[in-house]
């Protein structure tokens, strides 16, 4: 295992350090417990916006901390969920007076830390709304199984009710908004080569030189079936039409295609799968209205990457276009 | 031989030194079919409770504690647990501790005592986590363990052929979960790909049971195995 | 090798067909000869800005054609040189009539072929300066070789020479800027593990699980000196201290730190080497007033990064500041 | 056995045709001491020069180009190489061949013509790139080739005892370059880390003249190697 890293118990602490230095001017970081706050506090009378999970993700969920988007971000170590004494101070640093809304991705360690919280913050009297992201169609969502999982299209979620937060709806305005949002966005993602777990120092699982991961999660899991190296088209296509699919899109639907990088795969192969994965979508007879390119939800220095499907309307389209400032994501 | 909130510490000094032994091995089962830190996660939480233990005896030592209560021990682990493991295995077993310390607010535990202990552990993890035995997740190590608890008191065993009975049951039922097929926890999303490993949770909650057994038998000064509590 | 590509032939083609899609508001992506151009073609009486190099990069250079930065952009095969007859068309549509700087990064390939190009374009009465970015220290500024390399400090001078065109400064004060930004400007490099060229299919060098290469650039070269593996903080050092050296920074000067991921290096690796550099920086009494984290100028999928530190003054400072807006840096 | 621009079209048919072959080689070479790229460079550019040439061919099929001037081959060449090629070389052959054709305006090129060809090549490339012998470049091919080519000309030997000096020089002289530090292009970057590796710049001129001579041997109809052009 070679990272840029000290000793990786650190790892976390380390790269956060950096990062409040890098951001002084957007954000807190705030250490035992740790959690990431807005610089100045919560913003008076606008919901708050917090969301957390396990680190490795970068730039999310801190890097999304910061006008019209997040309030609160609660890193837990690497791949591992936050516990509720991050993420109680984190709901309480985000409270405007408004409520906070906790924006959970769909995995058994997140919903059950994020809920303890919650009842912990509502014991305090903070009013707290949860929404649940699981946008993977990789995983069936059946009595079966965890239900799917949240991945890439919580990048949707978190801009878009933060942009409505910062519009001033209120709470459930916001929560409402954030389900929409939920219930049109679909993702799935391949990965070429593993990654490593800092402290564990193997690759997550062991794929052969000409074998790829189809149906991946972000935290450097098996997908859910290995295959053959194909050509990115190909890729492209086995990941797309199981998001099309899912979305039931018609023509005449407009959507927001987003194309992330997992972390190791270089920013020319994004633009390779996006361009196919749009004409794949003006295949179907769908527009693609907005675009989005980069490594934003990642899993380490993972190779592969991830196609996110929103379907728009004018609502959800003018809330994604509202400004943002954080360090991650800003226009 | 009595089971008192010594044993209660000792039992989980045991579990930590357990899982530091088995981390590696918890990792790579949790690498297999999930995301490989369950070995990582336990090891910072039991960490975590050693040193709080040690900084409560300070506080307590030249003190009386032989009217402690077991659950007093029970509940530090839990709240530690679930404020240091993160991850599922965090809250469920935090939620364990925690239902088992409120069954647990005698200074001692007999047989039953022990049994409605371990009753209550079990009810946390499937009620938190809303598992089912035949998901391949803790509850598979749990379930069998209790019954067998309950079989034992039954039998009249004495407090330590109930935790054995128990500590047995677990370690056998975390291996018959090689073939099964998880619906819970992140190794679902593998569907059929998670039959053929070991659920890395069950052989933890095995671990754990095995350690409450050890601490019975060593007693207060070390004692039957030999190895200082 | 497994990369997310068609015909490796077609990598460059595929990978900008991709990126004029998603980028339809910014940027023209032409073909035949192929580079890239800012939508609505150039500004009328401002001086245009041009730079090029091979692809690979990303995303440098088309990543960075828009408001307050680059009018044009010329990306040749990966890692090699555009030719004059891609070169020309970029220098002329990003004439508004106060003429184009060049900004070309110090590599024979890239000199040379500018160097033709801007001979044509002068023959069609075309006004034209040159700038050369050569800010890598790795590589000893002497007769001895082809002079230090351009590597991730040509992100400032095309940000800083961008922020002056825009502003309406004429094309000697554009690239008096630049210039000065080049003389102000120093970067250096590591790789924890090499690339792999599309055409080629093998790594572009050998490294064992315990070696690093120091001093590399970006095309995939080996570096100056290939050491054992060691920690972030010990690496940072290596870098950092001959970039500081050479800039000769003493107490009291004020820098951008801009620390760069070579492609295959997560995010909150860079933090990491950000968070060390910047102790290292104060620890000298230089105040860090500015900062850039993230994969600007990359070598495909190479693990590694490189830290660039650039001497600010109140004019740098406020041209850094000023408006940009393109396809990967914005504010 | 005459050097006219049938000889021309042939010598840089057959040095793509080499390019082919050896691409991976010269990859390879400038994988060690360069960015890897050199044969995949000097294949599309040649390729293309191949397509140019082709596409005249139909235009010119059925008239007398008896008297076409060798140059005007090796102008198409010259302008082909540098759209095409990029990269270090690109410039470097494509002045190379700009220079050796303006001093081959005529249809023929007796032996002193094929030296000032080559002189003027050697002189396109030092000029661009600023390089001298000795700094591991394509030019310590070039010089010594030049060298044997002016010898073999002063010693009266015909067109294809010159080409054929220049040839063997050029193909030696790319091995001497093994143990030279390279002080120009991006090999110079490594410093003394360059010595122990071959230019591939050097290895492809060789593989150009080689081309010369071959096709000159080989004549209009294949010829003495057997070869077709
Ligand atoms: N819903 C659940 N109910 C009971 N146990 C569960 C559940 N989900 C997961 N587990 C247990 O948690 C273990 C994984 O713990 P750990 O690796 O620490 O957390 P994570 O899966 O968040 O990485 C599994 O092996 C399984 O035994
Ligand atoms: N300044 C120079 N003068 C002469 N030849 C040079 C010079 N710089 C580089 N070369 C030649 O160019 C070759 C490299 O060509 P190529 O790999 O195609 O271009 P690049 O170095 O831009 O990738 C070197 O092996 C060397 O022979
Ligand atoms: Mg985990
Ligand atoms: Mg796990
Ligand atoms: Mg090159
Ligand atoms: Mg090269």
């Amino acid at each position: 295992m070679k990272k840029l890293l000290n000793n990786p118990a650190d790892a976390v602490a380390d790269s956060l350090a950096g990062f409040a230095l890098a951001h002084a001017d957007l954000v807190d970081v705030h250490r035992d417990p740790v959690y990431v706050s807005r610089k100045d506090g919560a913003v008076n009378g606008k919901v708050g916006l917090v969301s957390g999970g396990g680190s490795g993700h970068e730039p999310l969920h801190a890097g999304f901390v910061g006008d019209g988007m997040l309030d609160a971000a609660v890193p837990g170590a690497v791949f591992t969920s936050p516990t509720p004494d991050q993420i109680l101070p984190a709901l309480q640093a985000a409270d405007g007076g408004a409520g906070v809304l906790a924006i959970v991705k769909n995995y058994t360690g997140d919903v059950l830390n994020f809920e303890t919280a919650v009842e912990l913050a509502e014991a305090e009297d903070l009013q707290v709304e949860s929404v649940l992201v699981n946008d993977d169609v990789a995983v069936e969502d059946s009595l079966y199984t965890a239900g799917r999982r949240g991945v890439a299209g919580t990048l949707a979620v978190e801009k878009i009710a933060g942009a409505a937060a910062a519009r001033g709806a209120d709470l459930a305005a916001v929560a409402d908004v954030a389900r929409k949002v939920v219930a049109n966005v679909r993702s799935m993602g391949v990965a070429l080569a593993a990654c490593t777990v800092p402290h564990s120092g193997r690759p997550s699982f062991d794929l052969a030189d000409d074998e790829i991961e189809i149906g991946i999660g972000i935290h450097g899991e098996p997908g859910r079936h290995r295959v053959p190296m194909a050509s990115a088209d190909e890729i492209t296509q086995a990941l797309l039409d199981p998001v099309a699919d899912d979305l039931t899109l018609v023509p005449g639907d407009r959507v927001l295609l987003f194309v992330n990088g997992m972390g190791g795969s270089p920013l020319s192969e994004l633009y390779v799968v996006y361009g196919r994965a749009r004409r794949l979508l003006e295949g179907r007879g769908v527009t693609v209205s907005r675009s989005l390119v980069g490594s934003y939800v990642t899993s380490l220095e993972m190779q592969g990457a991830s196609i996110t499907v929103l379907r728009l309307d004018d609502e959800l389209e003018a809330l994604w276009d509202a400004p943002v400032h954080t360090a991650a994501l800003r226009w | 031989m009595t089971l008192d909130a010594d044993w209660a510490e000792r039992w989980v000094r045991r579990t930590a030194e357990a899982v530091e032994a088995a981390k590696d091995e918890l990792t790579e089962l949790d690498r297999q079919i999930g995301d490989g830190d369950h070995g990582e996660n336990l090891h910072r939480g039991f960490q975590a409770v050693v040193a709080r233990l040690d900084a409560a005896a300070v506080e307590v030592s030249g003190l009386d504690t032989s009217d402690r209560p077991v659950g007093d021990v029970l509940k530090i682990v839990a709240t530690t647990l679930m404020s240091t493991v993160g991850g599922a295995s965090g809250p469920l077993y935090g939620t364990a501790f925690l239902r088992a310390s409120k069954v647990s607010g005698r200074p001692q535990l007999d047989p039953s005592s022990v049994v409605a202990l371990l009753e209550a552990a079990l009810e946390g993890v499937a009620s938190r986590g809303k598992a089912q035995v035949g998901e391949k997740t803790m509850v598979d190590a749990w379930q069998p363990a209790v019954d067998a608890a309950e079989r034992a008191a039954q039998d009249g065993g004495d407090e330590i052929a109930v935790l054995r009975a128990a500590a047995e049951a677990a370690d056998k039922a975390a291996h018959d979960t090689i073939p099964l097929v998880a619906t819970k926890g992140r190794a679902s999303y593998l569907g059929e790909r998670s039959a053929g490993h070991e659920d890395p949770g069950a052989r933890s909650t095995a671990l754990l049971l095995g350690a409450a057994m050890a601490a019975a038998l060593a007693g207060p000064d070390g004692g039957a195995d030999g190895a200082a509590a």
